[in-house]
């Protein structure tokens, strides 16, 4: 099990009902991560939308998760 | 007037740059009135600050590599913005002009493309929605920026 | 900063435009301290009035016309000009980027190669010529409002 | 014979050494003229790198010359 911080934004801020929480999770990558999330969340994205951030960098979806990480799911952007 | 001649200055935007600097462009995105034939009466703007501006440096950066180019700066707002508002100014300056007008789309397209900064529209209907993709992120040919680090 | 997040409201250079303007690209074209290799103290444009003004209402109008724009602007210094100066101004407003940038620099072309107006070069060692070809009037494509009514 | 009132600006004005003139000549069309004047006043031109205004318009180095025009050759701009 590891312990992660997760911040929503935009979208998944709303359909999560949250702006961050702190997770014990067995997910051992980004994207299992995601797929645990969007199943208990019914997130409205596919994977193929989504980008993932670790401690603030983009990250691929594959990358191991480590105890304590920043966990950030990047919806479609949409600036400028 | 659409073309006027002047003896008069023409004042700045930018006070001061590098004196070889012959051609500056500068890109200006407001807030529209319509947007998907939906008529909008505001914004928000949303960032992931510390993603955003290393991913904001990032495009500049690679920019100033890549192009022929002397300065390049970007800025985007984030928060309430009415219509007309500036969501977001690039500029770039080089020696001659092409290269300038190459730098300052290139940073706007890769701004669109990867700094994580979302929009959420209120229509005059009252309803509001996160926008999932803007029409322009994508009917551009990539630039070398657009694709770095993602 | 290379780039920034602001939440506060970012200045407009042209106040008022049409509120359905999403994309707004300028142009300025300033004087360079260096001209092929040159050490360059100030410069002199001289117009031809009625040519120029009648050249730049033509080229803004036939812009208008050509590509999906909504406003177009555009403004030339006469006389004694120093280093920095803006010599010349562009703005092309647009519901969408791509076609703002097409304009304006269709615009900048275009006046380069068909308005009536020259620039005398003043030198650090103390000579001064009108130069004959500026360097950028002839490494682009041409765009429609280059060729039209020469 | 036609009278022609002729501006000078820019490198055609330092090589001719006035800013206008009225002239009578014989020449018909704008490219005799040019000719007439090259020979005159050695300009530096040839005619593949000179434009002509007549009467504040450009035109066809061919176009006849009329009574009274306003006649000006254009070297090589360099605006902007």
């Amino acid at each position: 099990m590891t312990t992660l911080h997760i911040i929503y934004f935009a979208a998944l801020c709303d359909a999560t009902g949250r702006e961050e929480e702190t997770l014990k999770t067995e997910a051992e990558t980004a994207k299992a991560l995601f797929h645990e999330l969007t199943e208990k969340y019914c997130w409205p994205f596919s994977e193929a939308n989504i980008l993932v951030a670790i401690n603030d960098r983009y990250r691929p979806v594959d990358t191991s998760l480590q105890e304590g990480d920043r966990v950030v799911f990047i919806p479609p952007v949409s600036g400028g | 007037m659409l073309f006027q001649l002047t003896n008069r200055p023409i004042e700045p935007l930018v006070e001061s740059l590098h004196s070889h600097a012959g051609g500056i462009v500068i890109f200006e995105g407001r807030v529209r009135a319509i947007n998907d034939d939906r008529a909008v009466s505001s914004l928000e703007y949303v960032a992931y600050p510390e993603l955003a501006l290393h991913e904001g440096h990032a495009i500049i950066n690679n920019v100033l590599q890549q192009f022929d180019i002397l300065e390049a700066y970007a800025i985007h707002r984030t928060g309430h913005l009415a219509i007309g508002d500036i969501a977001v100014w690039v500029m770039s300056a080089a020696v001659h002009r092409k290269e300038a007008f190459a730098a300052t789309e290139c940073i706007i397209n890769a701004i669109k493309a990867r700094v994580p900064i979302w929009k959420k529209e209120y229509y005059s209907d009252g309803e509001a929605i996160w926008v999932r993709c803007d029409h322009c992120a994508h009917d551009h040919a990539p630039c070398p920026a657009v694709k770095e680090s993602m």
